[in-house]
C-alpha cells in the first residue's frame, strides 16, 4: 500500500501531470490561456509518430512472436467485450437512456492514446520495459467498441438504424490517428534501429517535453468541458467515470496474465483498457447515434476518467501489474 | 450591368456530419460550394470553441453555397433528413450575381 | 416546404471585445450565434492582418446570428452602445429558415 | 432605431488574386472590407482544401464589405475584369446597417 | 566607453538579432514572408513555458529569500510609477490627447517578455548569471500599468469611465502569458533539478534556435507595424520611445542596488522597466479606453522601443549593470 | 548498375521516403489524416531556416569563390533553358495547348526545395559533402522561369499579355521561401561556426525528423493531388513528367563537370534542375496565365516529378554524378 502511495506521489508531482494541472485549473479560472488548434494537432501527430515509430523499432529487435498476435487479438476481444459491461453498468446504475448509455459505453471500450503514452513515459521513469508492439494493440483497440454501441442502440431504439455500419466502421478504422500510429510503427519495424538513430533527437530526446506542452493543452480543453458540461452528469454518471477503469482493468488482468506479458506490457493494456476515447468515437458518435447527448460522454471521458487515470488510475495499474505479475 | 438573381444558401453543420453533407450537396447538382471554418458558438446545447485539441464532435463549419432559384427547394428537401436529426442550420437569402449561367 | 422569415445579423467587432459582445447577445436571449474568423481587413483605420503573433488588438471576428424579426430592434438596442463607442459594424438581412420554431 | 439601406458584397476569390483584388478595392474608394478564410470548396475546377502545405493555386478566400448602393454599380464595373478572367464569384445582397454615413 | 560598443556589436551580430533584422527587411520590402498566427503563438507558448520553467528550477535550488519577495514588490512598485512619468513626459514633450498619452503610458509600464528572454540570452551569452525569480518579477508587472493609466485617462475625460476596473484588472491578470509564466515558474520550482533534467533537451537545447524563429516573427511584424503606422507617430512621439526606456532603467537602476541584485539580474530588472508591451496592453486598452488611437501606441512599442531595446538597449542595460553593479 | 540499385534501395528504405509513401498511401485511401496548415508552413519555414544557415556557415568556413559566382550565373541560365525545351517537348509529344505547355514549363524550369532537402539529407547518409553556396543557387532558379514562360505564353496567345513582366517578378523574387533561403544564409555566413553552434540543436540535429513529418504531409497532398487531378492528365503528359527531370538533368551534367563542383555539389545541381516547383510557381501562374489548367501542372509537378525524384531520381543523380564526377 506504502508502495501504490509512493508511485502516486511520484507520478502526481512528475512535470507531466502538473502541466495538466496547470491546464485544469487555468480553463477553470476562465483564464485566456489556450493552446491554437493547430498546434494542438500538430503536437498529437508528433506523439503519435514518435510512439508509433518506437514500438516499431523495438519490434525489429525483438521479432515477432505469437503472443504479439494473441495480444492484438485479445485486446480487440476486450474492447468488444468492455462496452457490453459499460451498458449493463449504466443502466443499472443510472437514469441515462439506452441511447445515451449506448454513446457512453463505446468510449469506454475504445482507447485514449494520451493516456497510453503517459502511461508509457511513466514506465519510463520507473525504468519499466514493455512490449513495443503495445502500440499496434492500441491501433487496434480504437474502433471495434464503435460497433458494438450501434448494435446495441439498435437494440434499444429504431431511429439508430440507418447509418451502415459498414462505413461507419471504415471511416473510423482510417482515422488519422489509427493510420499515423500504425504509419510509424510500420517504418519504424522496417528501418529499425539504424532508422531510429537518424530521427532519435526529434522522436526520442524532445519527447517528454513534448508530451508536458500537449497535457497542458488537454488540462485546458478538460477544464472547459467541466466547465461547460458538469451540470450534464447525475452523481451515479460521475462514479461511473471513475470505477469503470478499474473494472475494465480488472477484467483484463488475467488476460495480462494469460499472455505472459511483462510487468511493463501489462501495465499498458492495463491502461489501454481502462481509458476512454474523447476524440474518435465522440465524432462517430455524433454520426451514427446523434440523438445521444454529446455533453454526457465528452465531460465524463475527458473531465472525469482521463484526469482519474492520468493522475490516479496511471499508478495503480503499475501497482496492480506490479503485485500479480512481479516486477 | 446585367445582374442575375439567385440564392445564397448558408448551411451550419457539425464538423463530423461535414462530408456526409458534402455528398448529399454533391448529387444534388449543385454548381459548387465553398466550406468557411467557425471559431467559436453557442445554441440550444451549449456554448463550443474551437482551440485545442478537441474533438470534432460539437464543432461547426459554414457552408456557403449559390444556387439557382429554381434548384433551391430541391436542395431544400435533400438536406432535410439531416436538419431533423441532426445540427445544422439553413438560412436562405436572395443575392445577385453577375455571371448568372454559371450557377 | 414551409419557410420562416428570420433576420440575419452580421457583426464585425474587433478582438479584443469579442466576449464583451457575446456576454450582451447572451444577455440578449437570441437562441444562438457563430463566431467566424477574419484573416484581414481595411476600414478607415488602416489595415490589418492576422499572420504573425500580433496581438488582438485591431483584429477582427464575425459574428453571425439568425434571430426572429421581433427579436431584431431589441438586439439592435442592446449592442448600439457597442457600436457608437468602439470599433463594431452592424448588418442585418432577411433570410428564410426551414425549421421557425427553434429560433 | 433608424436603419440605412446598404448593399453587401461577397467576392470569393482564388488566394494568389486576393492582392490584386484588395488593390481594386482600395482604388474603388469603397469605405473598407474584410477578407475570410474558407477551408474547402467545390466548383466546376473540382475540389480544393487548405490542409496541408498545399500552394495558393486553387485555394479560395472570401472577401465580406459593405457598400452604398450608390456605389454597388461602380464597384462591379471595377471587379469586371477579374471575374470574366479569372476565378471569382460575386454576388451582392440588401443589408441593412445601423450608422449609415461610415459607409 | 569602447567596452559597451564591443558589447553592442556582440550583440548585433547574434543569430538572434539578425533574424529579427532579416524580419523586419522583409516586411519593409512587402516580402510575402509570414510566420502562420498559430505558430507564433506555440512559439511563443514555448518560451514562456522554457523561461517560466528554468526559472522555477533555478528557486528550487536556491531557495526562496527575503530578496525574492522585495524584488516583486519593486517591480510591481516601478510598474505603477513609470506610467505616470510616461504620461507626463507625453503631455510635456507632444500634442498626444490625454486619452493617447494614457494609453500609451501604460505600455511602458508593463513589460515585454520578449525583451526579457532576449535579455537572458544576452547574459548567458557572456556566462552571466541571473536569479531565477526575475520570471515572477515579470509576471508581476504586466498588469499594474494599466489600473494607473485607466486612473489617469478618467481624470481627464469622462469618457473613460464606464469600465470597471477590477474587472479590467482581473482580465489582465488571467492573460495567458501571465498563468503560462508563473504556471511553468512553479512547476519548475516543484519539480527542481530532477524535472529539469526529463525535458531538458526540448525547454533547454533548443531554446536559442526557437527564440531566432520567433524574433523573425516579431522583426517582421515590426516592419508591418512601421509601414502601416508610421505616419501617424510625430517626432516627439518617436523620441519618447527611443529616451523612455533609458528614463524607466535609470530609474531602476538604483533599486537593483538596493535590492542587491547580482549584475545579471540588474540587467533583467533594467529591461523590463525599459521595455514596453505590445501584445497584453494593447488588447486591453482597446477594450478600456477604445478612443485612444491604437496606431500610435502600437507602433510606438513596436515599431521603435522594441527595436531599440533588442539592438542598443540590452548592451547598454549589460554595461550600465556591470559599471554600477560590478561584474 | 547495381551500384544504382544498392542506392536505391537504401533511399527507398530511409524514414524520409516512407513517410512521403505512408502519406501517399493514406490520401489515396481516403484516410482523415491531414498535417493542419498552418504546421505545414512552419515545417517548411523551420527547413528553410536550416538549410538556409547551414548554407551560409560551410561558406563562412569555405570562403567566397569564384566557383561560387560561376555556380549561381550557371543555374539561373538553366533556369532560362529548361523551360523552353520543356515547353518543346510538351508541344511535340502532347495535345497541351500553348498556354498549358508554356506553364507547365514553367514548373520545370524552376526547383523544388524539398527535393533539394531531401537530396542533401540523401548525401549526408552517403557521407559525401557538398558546397553550402547550393542554397543560394537553389534560391537564384526559383524565379526566372516564370520569366520565360511569359514570354513564351505572349507569343502565341494575345489573352496572356496583360501582366506587366517586371511586377510578376519582383512579386516571385520576394516570395517566403526565397526571401527566407537567402536571408538565413546571410545570416549563417556572418555568424559563422560561432553561430551555428549556438542553434545547432535546434537546425541541425532535429532536421532529419521535422523532414520525415514534413514528407508525411507531401505525400498526403500530392495523393490528394493525384486522386483530384490524375484523369486531367494524358499518357504523353505523365510521361513527360517521367523524363523531363532526366533530361534537365543530362543538360546540367556538363556544367557540374565544367564548374568543377564536387559529387556531393553536382548532385546538388543535377536535383535543382530536375526537380519541379508546386508552390510558387502555381500561385504565380494563377496570377500570370489564369486561363492555364492548374490541375495539369499541379498534377504533374506534385503527384508525378515529386514522388519520381524523391524516390528513383535522387539516387540517380548520385549515381550519375559519382560515375561521371568521381567519388
Ligand atoms: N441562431 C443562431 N444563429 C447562428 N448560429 C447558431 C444559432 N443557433 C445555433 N447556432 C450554431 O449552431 C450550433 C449548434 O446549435 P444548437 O444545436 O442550438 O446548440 C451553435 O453552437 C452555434 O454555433
Ligand atoms: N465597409 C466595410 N465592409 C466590411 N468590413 C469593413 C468595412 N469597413 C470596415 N470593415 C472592417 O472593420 C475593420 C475596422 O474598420 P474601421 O474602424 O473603419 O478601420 C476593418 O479593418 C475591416 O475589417
Ligand atoms: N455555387 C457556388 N457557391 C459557392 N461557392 C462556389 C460556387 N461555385 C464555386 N464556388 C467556389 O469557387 C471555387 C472555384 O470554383 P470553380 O471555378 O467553379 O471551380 C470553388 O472551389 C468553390 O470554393
Ligand atoms: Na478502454
Ligand atoms: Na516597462
Ligand atoms: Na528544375
Amino acid at each position: 500500500m506504502s508502495d501504490v502511495l509512493s508511485l502516486a506521489t511520484q507520478n502526481l508531482l512528475s512535470p507531466m501531470v502538473l502541466f495538466f494541472a496547470l491546464g485544469l485549473l487555468a480553463a477553470l479560472a476562465k483564464s485566456d490561456l489556450v493552446v491554437p488548434e493547430a498546434i494542438a494537432k500538430g503536437l498529437a501527430l508528433y506523439l503519435m509518430m514518435a510512439i508509433g515509430f518506437k514500438g516499431g523499432a523495438q519490434v525489429a529487435a525483438s521479432g515477432v512472436s505469437a503472443r504479439m498476435v494473441a495480444t492484438i487479438l485479445s485486446g480487440i476481444a476486450l474492447s468488444l467485450l468492455i462496452p457490453c459491461l459499460a451498458f449493463l453498468l449504466l443502466r443499472l446504475t443510472s437514469r441515462l437512456s439506452a441511447i445515451d448509455a449506448a454513446a457512453t459505453a463505446a468510449h469506454y471500450g475504445s482507447i485514449s492514446i494520451v493516456t497510453f503514452i503517459a502511461s508509457t513515459q511513466a514506465l519510463q521513469s520507473m525504468g519499466l520495459d514493455y512490449e513495443g508492439y503495445l502500440v499496434a494493440v492500441a491501433a487496434g483497440m480504437e474502433a471495434p467498441a464503435i460497433l458494438v454501441a450501434l448494435l446495441i442502440a439498435r437494440r434499444y431504439s429504431d431511429c439508430a438504424g440507418d447509418e451502415p455500419l459498414g462505413r461507419m466502421l471504415r471511416e473510423v478504422a482510417g482515422n488519422s490517428s489509427v493510420v499515423m500510429l500504425i504509419g510509424a510503427f510500420i517504418i519504424g519495424w522496417i528501418t529499425g534501429a539504424r532508422g531510429y538513430e537518424m530521427i532519435k533527437p526529434f522522436i526520442g530526446d524532445l519527447f517528454l517535453g513534448v508530451l508536458c506542452l500537449f497535457l497542458l493543452d488537454m488540462g485546458l480543453i478538460a477544464g472547459r468541458g467541466l466547465r461547460e458540461g458538469r451540470r450534464q452528469l447525475s452523481a451515479p454518471v460521475i462514479l461511473f467515470g471513475l470505477y469503470m477503469p478499474l473494472v475494465s482493468a480488472a477484467l483484463t488482468l488475467p488476460v495480462c496474465w494469460l499472455l505472459g506479458l511483462s510487468t511493463g506490457g501489462s501495465t499498458l493494456l492495463l491502461t489501454l483498457a481502462a481509458s476512454a476515447s474523447y476524440i474518435a468515437v465522440p465524432a462517430a458518435m455524433r454520426l451514427a447515434l446523434p440523438e445521444a447527448n454529446a455533453s454526457i460522454y465528452l465531460t465524463l471521458s475527458l473531465g472525469i476518467t482521463f484526469p482519474f487515470n492520468l493522475t490516479l488510475g496511471i499508478p495503480t495499474y503499475v501497482w496492480i501489474a506490479r503485485s500479480v505479475i512481479g516486477s | 450591368m446585367e445582374m442575375h438573381a439567385k440564392k445564397r444558401v448558408e448551411i451550419v453543420v457539425e464538423a463530423p456530419l461535414l462530408n456526409r453533407l458534402l455528398g448529399i450537396l454533391d448529387d444534388a447538382n449543385v454548381s459548387g460550394y465553398t466550406v468557411l471554418p467557425a471559431i467559436a458558438g453557442r445554441g440550444h446545447h451549449g456554448s463550443w470553441s474551437r482551440e485545442g485539441l478537441a474533438t470534432d464532435a460539437g464543432r461547426m463549419v459554414v457552408v456557403v453555397l449559390i444556387v439557382s432559384p429554381d434548384a433551391a427547394p430541391g436542395l431544400m428537401t435533400a438536406i432535410r433528413p439531416l436538419i431533423t436529426r441532426q445540427i445544422a442550420i439553413v438560412s436562405v437569402s436572395d443575392v445577385q450575381v453577375i455571371r448568372g449561367e454559371r450557377f
